[in-house]
Parts: structure tokens; C-alpha cells; sequence
């Protein structure tokens, strides 16, 4: 059995021509990143400050505090450059294939804050750098497109499947178990094989390491309750990763979509809580919880929020999870899609529609997390408006502002 | 006759199709034209929805595969269904290996597989490192587990290996996923002379088209070759093309005996 | 004549009826800004900082420095909530408006940069908002627009002139002489009646602090050149205010348009060189540089960046610049659109299109700035994606990605 | 006769026209109009590109008034084209006074203003504080300077005021922008309490639309009452129906007719 494992999840399932680059990069997380060889974790805080902008804030959410009746704190990673906690990780491995002499980035994104936060390291570092990308999400998330382009990187249209993220990745190994001599794959959260999700979420764990901080200095204790949106898990496993010894209660919010329930036949889980519901299994090179049909192929998931529609989890957190030290929770489409329009009255800051589903749950269980609550604002949503704009108004939901400003001055339809 | 019988007397003929492509009878008709055009042993693609390792060729076969209705129990009666007497691979992801039965490993599948008349497993996202359980429920119900040494394979990983292969070793002759190529790549001479030394059967794979590829890598030293898209290619354009099951199995059968007849040439310039 | 005077410049040309809340802004800028009474200051830095997420960082841009054969360091405001130094100012006077016991925030917006921080602002300290903004402005800025509404600020479309910012101001001037008892304007930039210059001087001034000791603390000397874009000039001044009394050269960046000459037929000015070019004039309350034509009438403006597109320009500047302490320069909109690519490119950064005029200036004038340039990234080009798309099309610009993965992907027209 | 002369025998009606709207002979006619209606002084507007102190109606005027050519230069030419006996009193914002000539400050406009016949100004955008060249200017050609009470001013600035103002003071009936109103303020009363000891005639203007409205604000105390955009709805109505001049000339006086009559009902009303 592997040794690279969080109990039972975990390990490598990749093809053996990608061993060997996992070694290495075993060997070079080791070196670098572990034990600051070549003073490669000073470099990176450096840069994460000048380039990133870190510390971010721990804010005070003074109306929702109120509202709740409960001390909410807001850690604000949607300030960090680029507008989501994906740049600690997209940097950091940009840095480190430097270090280990690659030449060559490639990375896959679904809603593309991946990809960008990827492109935007790659060109600070100067890298040539390519995102693979499906052809689906290519159509609706093109902002993202053009910002990735932007920075100088390429974007390739995947076209196999149904066009998204699940997709992106396995064409993204596809790529590197071509080229993997000359280019390191930057995974976009703390999946995949050994040692990426130890990887991510070292570079991550900035997070709770400034947030723990942040709260004894600005409130004189730490949090009961922490609170964190998962996809993949890599805010999440950022968010917990120096609370984990603590007497703090943790939470991973998943997408709970438009129902828990499955469709075997047409292979589709309307959402994407692979924690909450999912069974274990073997995707994307670790063994982790997945959303599968009984035969063990995986499904498609969804989420009103794309960077959270994914099938699997990073194992550790799935670990966590078993072992009750996370509780795996989900709130579905409508909740998220209101806590988005909540935040943005109540405090003015527009969280990324992943991040609302912590916010969901906040409203949710208001009177159960206790006195001083913890949320990390994982990204900003100034990606998600036309998203949100659209599914609010297919499901007329009271809390959303309207948007007649636009027909009356087109006199005419949005 | 086991997986490395069939390498013993002459240069052998390994093909790759997805099961069940682009359905499960004409597939079966497509199996038995390999088996007549010559091939020493056939690898039978068990399909999952995320084929990592595979190139557009064959990921299309999975899609065509899984949306006629292909499952691991439809895959099992596939394998009975099948009238061939060459050894049958199982080609597929561990997941699908995994989850089978009662959730408890491999076991359950590599027992079923077993009853089914499966020589063998090709698993490309196990690399030896995971393998441990699925090596022994294969020793357990008396199959091969064939290991994919690829160009990047060196030192202790090829050890490991070694000690963990059985039935053949798939020699991946270039960097990269599955599909057919005009050019041979250098590599493959390397990678064997590494593995020299190993006493399974070495059969090269990835990206051989035709029957001069087949026999330049025969030349090369392998004991055997693997072509999967080069006929993957031709089921998905009879499918395309809408032609009868019957044509397409007779276009197979002379690729196939194409290919076997270039290995043969390719083993008498050894010779 | 008055003494809130910067030389010739400035002054109160407002309304009667608006003279007494100027004359109580006056007072308690005096009070509160000037001297922080009640804490004001202490409250506003802990804001800032909490919800801004200042300071900002000051990075060193490593491929510019190569290129330039200059240290080229940058004042990264780009990272400020909201994705411009807009919010230095907009929390500001929200802040003030609440000492003051205002209960109602009214602003004006062009580009919607300055509407989307007063929103942000408002809903943080729960005060109802209203926007003006032109319904041109409104047309081609839907995602700010989306932005305000979503932090549940109204937005009120002005229909009067060509429906762009100067007529957005003077609706809200109007929208101010009727409320002018409960109601606040905050003003986006340092233009305006006396106090609002110096006031919004002061808010943004902490760019110039932080980025002063910054400079010293990590290069251990000041700059050779400090180089921001001018609009109204608010990021400008709030970037040279501390430099002012140091041997520091400092560069006012106007926008050039497609042209310096003016259409006196058309009442058009293809740029936005107020300093540049304008005269001395009365525009919005203060006496300064004005685009205006021969017989006084005030000047369409134009550039590709909507804004810097405003006909005057802040008084102090404007005294500055004829006292020969700053140098007024332009860059036009292909210079500007170029260095949008580079910097993009080269660093990672995107940056708003006002914000690309600096970086035009820095490429066209990189000998004669000295060994250190500081530029003041003013903002994020996330909101101009589209515009610099498709003026980069037009204008077939070779440093300009292709975008035709959308074309691969459609199949067809983008 | 002077501007304070205009208040002297009975309370005044002062009528507000932009120049020029919608043309220069139209707009001449329409000035005529309201002399012939029982104008004691007359407010013409100069335009200037942002009248940030107008509502719409007047707004719009001067949109009209600008598109058919209206210039400083005109603004003088049309003031002696015009056939009418009261005082005149122009109407614009500070930074056409300021650029006019030879950029010397506001004199040269004064000078020419006075040349053209101009008895005085009301610049919307000059408060006190500002005005000292321009009622320098003023001083030296002998005309004189119209300031605005708001309702909120007070106290030291009314003083400030109070040294400056000369002709009338326009007290504005309400806050906000100029436009007509259903509704007289009740601000009226306190503003005019609070300059009761002004010697300057007090002319209250601001959304008087009806002989009404004139009635009730002179009964309230006012000397004199000033009308604009009631009146230039008219202009415009007839602009955007495309009436011949006459008419809408003659709609003009019948309008001043009942507005003036209102101003002396409110007088006897008091007496
Ligand atoms: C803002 C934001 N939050 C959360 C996520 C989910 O990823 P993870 O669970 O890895 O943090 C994403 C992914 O795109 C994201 O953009
Ligand atoms: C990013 C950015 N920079 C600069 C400006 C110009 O304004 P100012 O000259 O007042 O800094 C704007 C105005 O919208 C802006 O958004």
C-alpha cells in the first residue's frame, strides 16, 4: 500500500509514464517546499506579498455579526491579485517548476480562476504557459478566456465530453504524460496524485496560517466555528490546515445543486457534494470520495457555481471528514444564489458564487456554530454576475436587486 | 494457452479494441476477425468514463462503447459471449476494477473476470506502487498483471516493476496517450535494451500503424507488438460510414494479418 | 477672493443652496479629516485596511526593470477592494457622511469605477445610495452597473447631452441642490468646490505614504520619477502628495486620444489632456484646466479609456503643473492600448486602461525617468477586457493576443 | 429705469426665456411677448453647456438654444435686437462671463453687457465668496449683481450677501433645481422673514406656474415673483408641435397676463 496516503485516500493512480515527474516532483516538494531548500518558501512568501498582495484582511462583518447576533469574521481572499485564494497555489507551482529547471506550464481551469490566476504566474515568472480548457466553459466563462489570453497564454478547447472541467484535467495529464520531461502540470486544488494535494495545500495553508493570527491579535481568541466552501477543497484545506489542532469546529461547504439525489441513467448528480454523498473511488489519480454510478463511472456533476462542479475531493479532506474532525455540509443552489445577494447588500463585498455557499450555511445554522465564526471569502463574483443575474431571475428570488436600469434605458429587453 | 505462451513461438500479434464498440454483437464480430487475421492475444478495452491515458482514437471507442449500454457485468458476458481461443487482456481503469462487487478491493473483479475466461489486466492508471491488492487477488485466481514500462521508466521503478509483472510487459514506445503514428519512435530501442534482461515477453505499443512499423520494431528486439488505434480507426469509420459489420470485420482481419505478417518479417531480420 | 485656493485654482462656483452643506463638509473636514476629531482617521485606517485591504504592496516589476534598464517599482492599487484606489476615496466621505449624520449617499460614475466603490462603501456602512450615471455609460458598462446594483446601491440613468460623465455629475449636483439636507455627494475624483479637492487628496494620500516608506524600506532610497495617468487626478495626487517636498520628479499621464488638436464645430476634443491643453476655466464648482472652446462652452472629451474621458481636471494638479513642480504628459490610445498588452504580458498584471497610459509613457520616455520609477497601478483591467478587445481589432495591433479560440469553438464569429 | 425701479409702483413679474430657444427670431418675439404680457424686468439666459443648477425643462432650452447657434457674442446681438423697455437682466454661469474677451476676469463681459444694454446678472454658480471681480466689474459699469437665498442659507451668509446683492434678490422658493411645481413651498415665508430687512427688493422664483401660485407668494410678502419654466414649456410645446411664432407668442402673454394678475391680486390682498 502507498505510503502517500491520508488513511485510506489518497496515493497515485497515473500512468507510469508520469511516475517519474511525480517523483521528482515528490522529491522537489520535499526539498523546496518542505525544507525551504535554495530558500525557495522565503522567495515565495515574497512574492505572494508583493506580486499577491498578502496578508489579506481579517474584516469584521459588522452587519452580518449583527444580523446573527454572532461575531462573523470575514477573511477576504477574494483581495488577493486575481480575485481568489487560487493564486497562493498557482504561484507557488509556477516557482517551484522554475526551480526544478521546467520550462513549460500547463494547467487545466473550469470556470477559468484557476487558469488565470496560472496564467498571471506564469507570466510573472515568465513561463510559457497553456490552460487547457472545455469547449463549453470556453463559451460561458469568456472574460476568463480573455484575461488568460491576456497575460500570454494559450488556451486549448477541449471537446471530448461534455466540454467542462472534468474533462479539462484529463486532457491536461494527457498533455503532460506527453511533454513530461520539460513541463510541470499546476493542478488547480488539492487533488490529483501524490504529492499534489499535500502540495496545494501547503502553499494554501497561508490562509489559516495569517487568519489564526488575524483572530487571536484582532479578537484576543480563536474561533469557535470555521467555514469554508469545497470543490475541489483547496480554500478549504487552506482555510483549516493550522486550525486542525485546535478546539475549532470546521465545516467544508459543498454545493448541495439542485438535489442530493443522482440520475444513474444519465449518469448526472445535480450537484457536486462528492463529501456529503459521494462514495470512494479512484479519479484523477487518487483514491478519494467521488460521485459515481453504481458501476463506478464517474458522473456528471452540478453546481450553479462552475468552480465548485466537480465530481471528486481532495483526499485529505475526505480523511478528515471520516475521521470527524470536518463536518461535510452542503447548501443547495438557491441558498448560495441568496447568500451571494446578501453579502453583497449587507457587507459590500460580492463574494464568488462558490464562496456563498459558506454563506448559506451561515444562515442556515446561525444559532449553532457559537459566538465567534470564521468564514474565508475564498474569491470575489465579479465573474459570476451575468450567472447570477440569469438564475435569479429564472427563479425569482425576493432578496435579488432588479435590473429595470437596464430596459429603461435600452427601452427594451436585457 | 497463457499470456506468455502466447509470445513463445514467434513475434505476437497483440490488438486493442473497446468492447462493445460500437456495439456489443458487431463488436464481438470485430474480436473474432482480429483473432482470424492472426492475433496471438487480444486486449479487450473495458470502457470508463475518464480515460486519462488515451488519445482521441480510442476515447471516442469509450464514448461509442458506454453509450451502447457497456457495463463491467455486459463486459464479463461480452468475454463469455466471444468465440476465440487466444488469450483475452482486460484493459480498463482501476476504478472500475475497485468499485465491482461488494466495495471489498479487487477481489470481486478479478474473480469474475477470471470465470469470465480473462487471461490478464492492463491497468494504466495503476502504477506498481498502488498494485499491491490487485497483484494478489491476480495470483489468488491465477492471472497476469501486465505493467506499461514507458520511456521516462528508470532504476528502482523498473525493479519494482520487474518483480510485480507477469504475462508481458507493455513496452510504451513513445512519451504521450494512445494513436497511431507515421513515425517510430527511438525511444523504443532504448527501453528495451533496459528491460533486457527481464523474463517476460517484451510487447511494444503506442502508436504502430502499419505492417513496416510492425516489423521495424520486431527488428528492434520487442518479442511482440501492440496496435490499438490503427484499428480502433477502422471500426470508427465503418461505423461513420454506416457500413455492415461484416465489411468492416473483413477490412480488420486484413489489417490484422498486415500487422502479424509484418512481425514475422520483422523477426526473420533478426534472425 | 476665496483662499480655498491653490494658486489660481479652485474655489466654490456651486449653487447657493448648496453653499451651506459645503460650508458644513468644510467644517467637518477640518474637523474630522484634518484633525481626526472623534477618531475619525483612526476609524477610516482601520477600514481601510480591514475591508480595503491596505496597505497595498509595492512590487518590483522584474521583466519592465529588465527591459527598461530601470528599476521600475509599482504601486499595486490594482489590489484595493473594489480593483481600483477608488475605494480610498468612496469609503472615505461614505465614513464622513456618517459623522456628519448624513443618512443618504448620492455619487455620480463614468466608467462605473467610482459608482461601484461608493456602493461597495455604502452597503458596508449600511447607507442608502443612489448613482448617477449617463445612459451611454450605462449601455457599455453592464457589469459595473450589475456590481452597484448588486451591493444594493439604485442607479439612476441621466439622459441629458451624450449621456456620459461630465452630465452625470451635473445631474448629481442637482439631485444634491434638492436633498442637500440629508444627502452627501461623494464626489469621485479631486475635482469639485472646495474642500471636496483636498479632501479626497487626503483620503487618497495614503498611497503616496505607504508607497514612500515602502520605497525606502525596500530599495532604501526614494524614486528618481513617479509616474500616474490623470483623469480628474485623484489616484495622481493621492500617489505624488508625499513626494511633493522631495527631490522626486513626478509625471501627470493624460490621456492623448487619437488626437491633441480639438473640433471646435463639433464641440469635441479627441482626448482627455486638460492639463495638457485646456485653459484655465469654471467647470463643476472649481476653477481649473478645461477642455473648453473659444467661447467658454465646455468640450466633449475622448479616450479609449472611459476614465480619464472628463473635460477638467483637479485644481491642485493644475497648480502644480504651472508651477512646474509636475510635468503634464500624455500618451495616446495606441500607446495606452500597447501597454495594456505589455504589462499584461510581461508582469502578470492586467491593468485598467487609465491605468496602461503611465506604462505608454514609461515605454516611450524609459531613458530620461532615472535609475528608479515608481508607477501607480491604479486599478485592474478586468472591466476593460472587452473594450480592449475590440479597439485592438480594429486598430490591428501586433502585441495583441488573437482570440480565436472563441472562433474554434463557436465555429464561428466571435 | 433700473431693475429696483422695476419693483417700485406693485409687485413684479419677472419672466425667464433662454435666448435663442428655439431660434434668435422666435425667441425674440417670445421676450416681446411677455413685455407686452406685463413684464416689469426680464431674465434672459445665456446657455452654457452644464447648467448644473437647471431641471430639465430649462435644460433642454438651452440645448435648443445652442444647437440653433447661440454664442456670448449673439447673446449681446440678440439683447439689442430686442424692442422691449424693461430692464434686462442676464442669466448664465460663470465660466462664459469668465472667458469672454480677452480673458481678463469678468470685466470684459461686463463691459460688453452693459454696452448691449444689460441692467444686471444672475450667475447660478457664483456664490458670494467668489463674486468679488465680478461685482468689482459690476460696480465699475454701473449694473448690478442679483444673488440667490436658499432656503438653507443662513447667518453669516446671508450677511455676506446682503453686502453684495443689488437690483433684487431671488429668493429660491425651494430646494433643488429650477422646473415648475403643483405645490407652492413653505420655505417662502421663512426665507423672506429672514431678509425682511434687506432694502433690495425680494422676488421669489422656483416652480411658480399659476397666477395661483403668484398670488399666494406676494400675499406671503414677496416684491416680485420670477417665472421660467412654466413659461418655457410653453416655448418648447409649441417648438415640439411645430406652431408658428405668433402663436406661440400669444400663448406667452396670455400666460404672463395671468401671472402678473395673480402678483397684483396677492398685492391687494395684503394691503
Ligand atoms: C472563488 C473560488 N472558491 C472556491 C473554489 C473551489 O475550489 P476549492 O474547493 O479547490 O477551493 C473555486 C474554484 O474555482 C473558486 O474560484
Ligand atoms: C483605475 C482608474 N485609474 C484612474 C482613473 C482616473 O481617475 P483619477 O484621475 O481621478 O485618478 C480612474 C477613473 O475611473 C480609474 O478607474
Amino acid at each position: 500500500m502507498s505510503t502517500n496516503s491520508f488513511g485510506e485516500y489518497g496515493g497515485q493512480y497515473v500512468p507510469e509514464a508520469l511516475m517519474p515527474a511525480i517523483e521528482e516532483l515528490t522529491d522537489a516538494y520535499e526539498r523546496y517546499v518542505r525544507e525551504n531548500e535554495a530558500g525557495f518558501i522565503d522567495e515565495f512568501r515574497q512574492r505572494i506579498r508583493d506580486f499577491g498582495g498578502r496578508p489579506t484582511p481579517l474584516e469584521r462583518a459588522e452587519q452580518l455579526s449583527q444580523r446573527y447576533g454572532t461575531d462573523v469574521y470575514l477573511k477576504r481572499e477574494d483581495l488577493l491579485h486575481g480575485g481568489a485564494h487560487k493564486l497562493n497555489n498557482a504561484l507557488g507551482q509556477v516557482l517551484l517548476a522554475k526551480y526544478m529547471g521546467k520550462d513549460r506550464i500547463i494547467a487545466e481551469t473550469g470556470a477559468g480562476q484557476h487558469g488565470t490566476a496560472t496564467a498571471m504566474a506564469a507570466a510573472h515568472l515568465d513561463m510559457p504557459c497553456e490552460i487547457y480548457m472545455g469547449k463549453t466553459d470556453i463559451g460561458r466563462q469568456r472574460p476568463n478566456v480573455f484575461r488568460m489570453r491576456t497575460n500570454g497564454a494559450e488556451v486549448n478547447a477541449v471537446t471530448t465530453g461534455r466540454g467542462t472541467l472534468k474533462e479539462a484535467i484529463s486532457e491536461t495529464m494527457r498533455d503532460w504524460a506527453r511533454t513530461v520531461e520539460n513541463t510541470h502540470y499546476v493542478i488547480g486544488s488539492v487533488v490529483g496524485p501524490h504529492p499534489f494535494p499535500s502540495m496545494v495545500r501547503d502553499f494554501h495553508a497561508l490562509i489559516s496560517e495569517e487568519a489564526r493570527d488575524q483572530t487571536r491579535e484582532q479578537v484576543g481568541r480563536l474561533p469557535d466555528a470555521v467555514l469554508a466552501c469545497a470543490g475541489g477543497g483547496s480554500n478549504t484545506m487552506g482555510t483549516f490546515h493550522h486550525f486542525l489542532e485546535d478546539d475549532v469546529d470546521l465545516y467544508a461547504v459543498e454545493a448541495g445543486g439542485s438535489s442530493l439525489s443522482v440520475d444513474e441513467a444519465a449518469g448526472v448528480a445535480p450537484n457536486s457534494a462528492s463529501l456529503s454523498t459521494g462514495e470512494e473511488g479512484v479519479l484523477h489519480g487518487s483514491r478519494t470520495k467521488v460521485l459515481q454510478d453504481s458501476h463506478g463511472q464517474i458522473m456528471e456533476s452540478h453546481s450553479v457555481s462552475a468552480g465548485l462542479d466537480y465530481a471528486g475531493v481532495g483526499p485529505e479532506l475526505a480523511h478528515l471528514v471520516d475521521e470527524g474532525r470536518v463536518q461535510a455540509v452542503n447548501v443547495d443552489d438557491v441558498a448560495a444564489l441568496e447568500a451571494f445577494h446578501r453579502l453583497s447588500q449587507l457587507e459590500g463585498v460580492i463574494p464568488a458564487l462558490e464562496t456563498a455557499h459558506a454563506f448559506g450555511y451561515l444562515e442556515q445554522e446561525q444559532d449553532t456554530l457559537g459566538d465567534l465564526v470564521l468564514v474565508n471569502v475564498s474569491g470575489r463574483g465579479d465573474k459570476d454576475l451575468e450567472t447570477v443575474l440569469e438564475e435569479t431571475r429564472e427563479r425569482d428570488l425576493s432578496i435579488a436587486p432588479d435590473m429595470e436600469i437596464f430596459r429603461e434605458v435600452a427601452g427594451g429587453s436585457l | 494457452m497463457s499470456l506468455s505462451e502466447a509470445f513463445s513461438r514467434e513475434p505476437a500479434f497483440v490488438p486493442y479494441l473497446a468492447a462493445g464498440d460500437p456495439s456489443f454483437e458487431a463488436s464481438l464480430a470485430y474480436v473474432e476477425a482480429l483473432a482470424r487475421g492472426g492475433a496471438d492475444a487480444i486486449e479487450l478495452g473495458l470502457p470508463f468514463s475518464e480515460p486519462i491515458a488515451e488519445g482521441p482514437t480510442i476515447q471516442e471507442a469509450i464514448v461509442r462503447s458506454l453509450e451502447a449500454g457497456m457495463t463491467p457485468e455486459r463486459f464479463f458476458e461480452f468475454v463469455e459471449a466471444l468465440d476465440v481461443e487466444v488469450p483475452l487482456v482486460c484493459m480498463t481503469y482501476y476504478n472500475l476494477v475497485y468499485q465491482y462487487g461488494d466495495g471489498d478491493g479487487p477481489r470481486p473483479f478479478v474473480q469474475r473476470a477470471a470465470a469470465a475466461g480473462i487471461a490478464g489486466f492492463v491497468i494504466p492508471d495503476l502504477p506498481a506502487e498502488e498494485a499491491g491488492p490487485l497483484r494478489r487477488a491476480c495470483d489468488e485466481f491465477g492471472l497476469d498483471l501486465v505493467f506499461i514500462v514507458a520511456p521516462t521508466t528508470r532504476g528502482e521503478r523498473l525493479e519494482r516493476m520487474q518483480e510485480y509483472v507477469s504475462g508481458y510487459v507493455y513496452v510504451q514506445a513513445r512519451l504521450g496517450t494512445t494513436g497511431a503514428r507515421d513515425e517510430v519512435s527511438d525511444h523504443t530501442e532504448e527501453s528495451l535494451a533496459r528491460i533486457a534482461d527481464w523474463e517476460v515477453p517484451k510487447a511494444v505499443g503506442f502508436g504502430i500503424k502499419t505492417g513496416d512499423h510492425a516489423q521495424r520494431i520486431v527488428s528492434a528486439g520487442a518479442d511482440g507488438i501492440i496496435v490499438g488505434s490503427a484499428l480502433v480507426d477502422i471500426v470508427a469509420q465503418g461505423h461513420a460510414a454506416d457500413e455492415d459489420t461484416a465489411t468492416v470485420a473483413d477490412r480488420l482481419e486484413a489489417k490484422a494479418r498486415e500487422l502479424k505478417e509484418g512481425a514475422l518479417t520483422g523477426a526473420r531480420a533478426v534472425q
